[in-house]
């Protein structure tokens, strides 16, 4: 099978990319004043950031062919234990590091039952949102986190550096590093190795529980980095603040999977397939087109944009 | 004829692997195909059997052309068919997985029949003397056993060509036989037959004409009685000959001890093996004998209920497969789709999947000393792929095998634990792979050498363990070692 | 592009004609500033009834003064709520209106359209520095309007009671907090349990948890009355217990949604509601955002409509 | 592998229903005057009777191992297209058929462009419920549809025949007539062939296509039909009513794929699984726990039931 190069070879084996780039040029053309503007780039950056980095660790998850349905769970979680900290004035780093560690530990609790009892990860993961819904709800009482935050732990989520909002830099550090990770170290191929054939990886030797604990345990660190991020951003942390997320970083997630030929969960497709949900929702929102049409052409669009691609390969039956 | 393509091609991504082909057979004809690994005749069944579509040409059924459009149609026009896959649901009983794609039998017009499915489905099994547990799911069937459910499957209608793809690469000589026999009646009744197999003496035993396939081209087809071996093999192969190994009987250290080795599953109940340097140990039982279990008791992968495992010197405590592969023994699985191939990574990343760690400085893998490794490995063992990145599952089974042994050469492995390893792999591969094993023990490794064809063990070994209901038996040392001996070890109770 | 203008079938009809037609004399210089301004409305919570209504209605209102309207529904998300605000800053947007959300809790973005000069309105939302207005209800006084009414005039002064809540929502917690406080004087009074509803789905998932608490409570006048956060609740609890056939017990709601006017005024178990003036909030709204595109001054800060107790008749 | 019958394996092979019963023990003995009563039985059901359907056609699409995700937006929709018939004065019988119908071929369009083109499941049913939100929202402008709903409308929702409440009756005549569909008619066996190994189906003459459409659209319908059925219960439909449905239903499901050994979807499990969830909420609403404590309680439950009975089987490692 030889690679033909060429612009329809290109465009099967990008096609959800080209769809992308399509959106932005109608948004442009539309509402060039308002769409295709530094500041808006900027703009769109900073709103897919929270969503970007909680995909990653849905897609780690993902690519050993598990599920993690915790991610807003743990993104409120983590939320309202950062806000709470900074109220309560504890250094601002603290209030960062200290969710993304406790979380840690409950993302390898979740792979421990995954991995140790045999328990399907979606009965798994979902029990354990409801637990941490419940606690969420009991250590806030059910109230959002606001009053007496300090300044000081909003900078990250509001500040700027040299234009470029801290949380956009976040987002591209996080998204190039699991990208490397994913691709270029033992690690990541292991993780792949897994998710393609769990025996085949056990009998090469590969500690297969190991891996998958990390892996849920990563993603339920970065959807703890989400929710303190979101707190930070809004300056102020909901106890079902993050909830929404979680349907949302598996639709980037999977949209994702349909970005390269290969068809497996990969960092740079979640990226491509959270930017193309953002640019969506802040197009149609500059456009002002009413919600209830937003809805109606972000799904079109959606399938519309994985099924030429899938017909563009000759996949279609 | 019976059965006629014209022309027939088909072309994965741009390579033909199968270019016009004129293929024929006659009713109550069997006819045999043979070729080397990725030859193209599974391609050839699976368009035959609806499951590919053919790019172009024409298939002709009983004088007419016909199209086959779907698994389905095939089956109508009467070809029943085992692929070189086996192709059950591992959730599902016996009786249905017989039944799959069949119209079931039913009971007021719309309620399943279970009854009288097993009841046709025991007399079926009864005239071909096989014995399977039918309310076993398939996933706790051993291989063996998969492939007679098939046998019964393909013979649960009647039929006029019977496609057999590789039927007895995972049978020993008993349901071989049983095979045999049923073929014989299916002669006499006039269904043609097509074999695709490896083994050449069942070609030489059982065929009227072969025809032989060459890089996806018709090599010829002849009358079997007008051929013999060496002419077939060197049709397909481009005169290539087997040269006869020396065999140095010079043995080492002991390298791998395992004694008294029970499984947890009860299935190895107490098995001892020892293997020295140099040494190539056949291990001979019949299926169900427990030798895979032993194997993968052996290498960590099952766990264990008793035993010690001292691997060169070294007393192992609680067998790991990571563990094993580090202190320099590997394990080729049976199972190669399962437990050996990760089918959706390419050829390299399979490759090197068990030594991935010493690519990596920092965690970082480095790509070029990967890729350069694995092109040689590709060289060395002559594996037929476009290259390094192709995914491992587009490869041929034999060519699929030949990377388990790449993965596996990767480590430099002092013990080599071989279950099946030359299942599925053309003659040429084979002796290669024999040639392989016997360069590996004369440079000092030992190697375990399970096969369920006794010919071929009493070929390539030094010694012969034999194995009986998860027991070890007897050992021999084969050195005018006859099939007989071995056996009356093996039915002795 | 027709469902914008799509009539809510739970918008009282001859109300929210009536509205527009009021303002009329108000929006008299219409010509003036206002029209062809684009307005911004942005909400989490437009599944809400009373939420909806007042969009619609501030809408309706907006577009009689020749403004053009964008509505955007974040579902509940307010991550979400945050990128828009943030895209109809960008967007150059002539004003924007919160509805139903607290500015606390997206406080940084408002930020941006502050210093960006985008001028801020709230409805029932809460105020915060460097907004206009907010009209709202007070929700605090809302509780004690209806806590007091419920304590003293339909329990007279003892009892059990069930709190039906869903303090995560800023107005709600609000009269919670009003409930909490005013518990305490009443030591005749003891609070059975507090249960937290569901939402989405919060009539469905109200009407289980009653069903479920009438028959750890099933003794008649065991549960004097159920005191619910606003109305859906209320009309689910009020459900199960007419199905149950517990006639006894007293619900109360705030909000005065139109469904749960239709039960109180059918004599159900459902006896009183705090009628939300609405139409009011979203009045002060249009009125104010008019008197902006003028060039008038704004007097910034909380602007009450006030609430009404609904009872029967 | 001899059948050990007896006490050890009974326990193993029904450890989750084991479970459920353990449950109910506790909760009658605690409250043996509300928990354990005829009335609270029919209570149950009624309460489970939604859920229970929903999770029918999940279970339904899980046995060919694919998802819908949509299924929460559908029982929205069914609901609000029954109501506004209802208000619009259509036959009654006609309000719960039509939606049926409608959601029958929209599943259809689901089952369609994943087996057509091949595109993931999760991808196609996400992007379809954000279609059938906006369509549901645009449909009833975002409000509750309740006024003029006709009484004999809600008649199926809230009446009862000889004390057993319409909705349960439903509920188990579906049950049944399902669970006879999967164990013992010619489509159910295709569905689990499909979902035990499509190739294999494929290559055995199954038309994989055409059952995967079925499976989609009967599980769309039943989505529907729990709308209608929600919308009669209460007397009004929300346009995001049935939302809350689309995570439980699949708790249930996978809850009941542990029930039985073979660990796959199943009718009677799910049933089993929407029954312990069911009671659970109903037995921690009855003992008065603060909701919070319940979201506690019940995560752990359900873990510990599926872990108990893992390690009974010897599944742990
Ligand atoms: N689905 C596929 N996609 C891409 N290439 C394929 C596919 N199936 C087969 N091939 C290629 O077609 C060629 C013929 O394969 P085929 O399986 O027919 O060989 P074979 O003669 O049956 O070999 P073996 O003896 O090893 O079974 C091989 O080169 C193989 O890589
Ligand atoms: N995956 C499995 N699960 C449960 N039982 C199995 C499984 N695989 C094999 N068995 C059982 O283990 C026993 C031995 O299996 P098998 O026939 O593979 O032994 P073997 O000696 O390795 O023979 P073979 O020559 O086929 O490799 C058989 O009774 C078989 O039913
Ligand atoms: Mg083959
Ligand atoms: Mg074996």
């Amino acid at each position: 099978m030889k690679q033909k190069a060429g612009v329809s070879e290109l465009l099967r084996a990008y096609g959800t990319i080209f769809a992308g780039i399509l959106i932005v040029i109608v948004f442009s053309v539309m509402r060039p004043d308002a769409f295709f503007t530094m500041g808006n780039l900027v703009n769109i950056t900073r709103q897919i950031s929270l969503l970007v980095i909680i995909a990653l660790g849905a897609t780690l998850v993902m690519s050993v062919e598990e599920f993690d349905l915790s991610v807003g769970a743990l993104a409120s979680l983590g939320g309202v234990i950062g806000a709470k900290m900074a109220v309560a004035g504890a250094p601002i780093f603290l209030c960062f590091i200290a969710p993304v560690v406790i979380c840690f530990a409950i993302g390898f609790v979740n792979g421990w039952i995954v991995t140790k009892f045999r328990v399907l990860s979606f009965i798994t993961t979902l029990a354990m949102s409801t637990i941490l819904g419940g606690f969420t709800f009991w250590f806030t009482g059910g109230a959002t986190v606001f009053q007496d935050i300090p300044k000081s732990f909003t900078y990250i989520g509001t500040k700027t550096v040299l234009g470029a909002p801290i949380l956009s830099i976040i987002m591209l550090l996080l998204t190039v590093v699991f990208w490397f990770v994913m691709r270029h170290t033992a690690f990541g191929r292991k993780l792949y190795a897994i998710g393609g054939n769990e025996a085949a990886s056990q009998v090469s030797g590969i500690n297969v529980k190991k891996y998958k604990n990390l892996a849920f345990a990563l993603c339920a660190s970065l959807a703890a980095l989400t929710g303190v991020l979101m707190a930070s951003r809004l300056g102020s942390a909901h106890p079902t603040g993050g909830d929404g997320l979680f349907l949302q970083s598996y639709a980037a997630a999977f949209l994702g999977r349909t970005v390269f030929r290969e068809g497996v969960p990969n960092i740079w497709g979640t990226f491509v397939g959270a930017a193309i949900l953002g640019v969506l929702a802040n197009g149609l929102t500059i456009l002002q087109v009413p919600t209830f049409m937003q809805d109606l052409l972000t799904g079109c669009i959606i399938i519309l944009a994985v099924v030429v691609q899938k017909i563009g390969r000759g996949d279609a039956k | 004829m019976l059965l006629q393509t014209k022309k027939l091609c088909k072309q994965f991504g741009g390579m033909y692997a199968l270019k016009d082909i004129d293929f024929e057979i006659a009713e109550g004809e069997i006819h045999g195909l043979v070729g080397e690994n990725g030859a193209g005749k599974s391609t050839l069944i699976k368009i035959l059997t609806g499951v590919y579509s053919l790019d172009s040409g024409e298939v002709w059924w009983n004088g007419s052309p016909v199209r086959i459009e779907n698994p389905r149609q095939s089956r109508d026009i009467g070809i029943n068919v085992i692929h070189q896959d086996r192709n059950l649901i591992p959730a599902f009983s016996g009786v249905e997985n017989v039944y799959l794609g069949m119209d079931y039998e039913k009971k007021a017009g719309f309620a399943v029949d279970w009854a009288k499915m097993k009841a046709r489905v025991e007399a079926v099994m009864r005239e071909l003397k096989v014995e399977i547990d039918l309310s076993l799911p398939a996933s706790a069937l051993s291989p063996p056993q998969r492939t007679l459910l098939e046998i019964v499957r393909a013979m649960m209608t009647e039929c006029r060509l019977l496609i057999l793809d590789e039927p007895t690469a995972s049978l020993t000589d008993k349901e071989a036989e049983m095979l045999f026999e049923t073929i014989g009646k299916l002669k006499a009744r006039g269904t043609a037959i097509l074999y695709v197999t490896h083994r050449m003496d069942e070609i030489f035993r059982l065929t009227d004409r072969i025809t032989v396939f060459k890089n996806g081209q018709s090599a010829g087809t002849v009358r079997t009685a007008d051929v013999d071996k060496d002419a077939i093999i060197s049709m397909m192969t481009d005169n290539w000959v087997s040269e006869t190994l020396t065999v140095s009987r010079k043995y080492g250290e002991v390298l791998l001890d395992a004694e008294h080795i029970a499984s947890r599953d009860g299935i190895v109940k107490d098995a001892s093996l020892t293997v020295r340097a140099g040494e190539i140990l056949g291990v001979f039982g019949l299926g169900g004998s427990g030798r895979t279990e032993l194997l993968e008791c052996i290498y960590g992968y099952r766990p264990a209920e008793k035993g010690s495992v001292t691997l060169c010197g070294r007393q192992i405590a609680r067998p790991s497969p990571g563990g094993s592969i580090k202190n320099g023994m590997v394990l080729i699985c049976e199972d190669r789709r399962g437990k050996a191939l990760v089918g959706s990574l390419s050829v390299k990343q399979n490759t090197v999947l068990s030594t991935i760690d010493s690519y990596a400085r920092f965690g970082v893998v480095n790509e070029r000393k990967e890729l350069s490794d694995t092109q040689e490995k590709i060289e060395t063992l002559s594996i037929k792929t476009e290259g390094p990145n192709q995914t491992v599952l587009q490869l041929s089974g034999g060519n699929q095998q030949k990377v388990v042994f790449a993965k596996a050469l990767m480590s430099r492995p002092k013990v080599l634990l071989c279950d099946e390893p030359t299942q599925a792999v053309d003659v040429k591969t084979r002796a290669e792979i024999h040639k392989l094993l016997r360069r590996l023990a004369d440079a000092g490794s030992a190697v375990v050498f399970v096969s369920s064809d006794l010919k071929e063990v009493l070929e390539a070994t030094d010694n012969v363990q034999v194995m009986a209901g998860g027991r070890t038996k007897e050992r021999f040392v084969n050195d005018g070692l006859t099939a007989e001996q071995v056996l009356a070890c093996c039915y002795a109770n | 592009a027709c469902g914008g203008s799509a009539e809510p079938s739970s918008t009282p009809a001859p109300e929210s004609q009536a509205a527009p037609a009021e303002s009329g004399d108000a929006a008299e210089p219409a010509a003036t500033g206002a029209a062809g301004k684009k307005i911004s409305i942005l909400t989490a919570n437009l599944s809400s009834v009373t939420t909806n209504q007042m969009c619609e209605m501030m809408k309706a209102g907006m577009e009689k003064e020749g403004m053009e309207v964008t509505l955007v529904d974040t579902k509940g998300d307010f991550g979400q709520l945050a990128s828009r605000i943030e895209d109809s800053v960008s967007a150059k947007a002539d004003a924007i209106v919160i509805v139903s959300c607290d500015p606390g809790q997206i406080a940084p973005q408002l930020q941006t359209a502050f210093d960006a000069g985008v001028p801020v309105f709230g409805c029932d939302s809460g105020y915060m520095e460097g907004m206009m207005i907010n009209a709202t209800s007070d929700n605090y006084a809302m509780g004690q309007l209806i806590t007091k009414y419920l304590f003293e005039d339909l329990m007279g002064g003892k009892g059990t009671v069930i709190a039906l809540t869903h303090r995560p929502h800023p107005g709600v917690v609000k009269r919670c907090e009003a409930f909490d406080d005013m518990i305490k004087d009443y030591p005749d009074i003891t609070l059975i349990t507090e249960q937290h509803v569901e939402v989405p789905g919060p009539i469905e998932n109200s009407r289980k948890i009653m069903e479920n608490l009438i028959l750890s409570n099933s003794a008649k006048d065991s549960v004097t009355a159920v005191w619910c956060g606003w109305d859906e609740p209320a009309i689910g609890a009020t459900q199960a217990l007419m199905d149950a056939g517990r006639d006894e017990v007293i619900v109360t709601g705030v909000d005065g949604n139109s469904q749960a006017v239709e039960l109180i005024n059918e004599g159900s178990n459902l006896k009183a509601t705090v009628e939300q003036n609405f139409e009011g909030m979203s009045q002060i709204v249009v009125d104010e955002l008019v008197k902006l595109f003028n060039g008038e001054e704004i007097e910034k800060g909380d602007r009450y409509a006030p609430a009404t107790l609904i009872t029967k008749e």
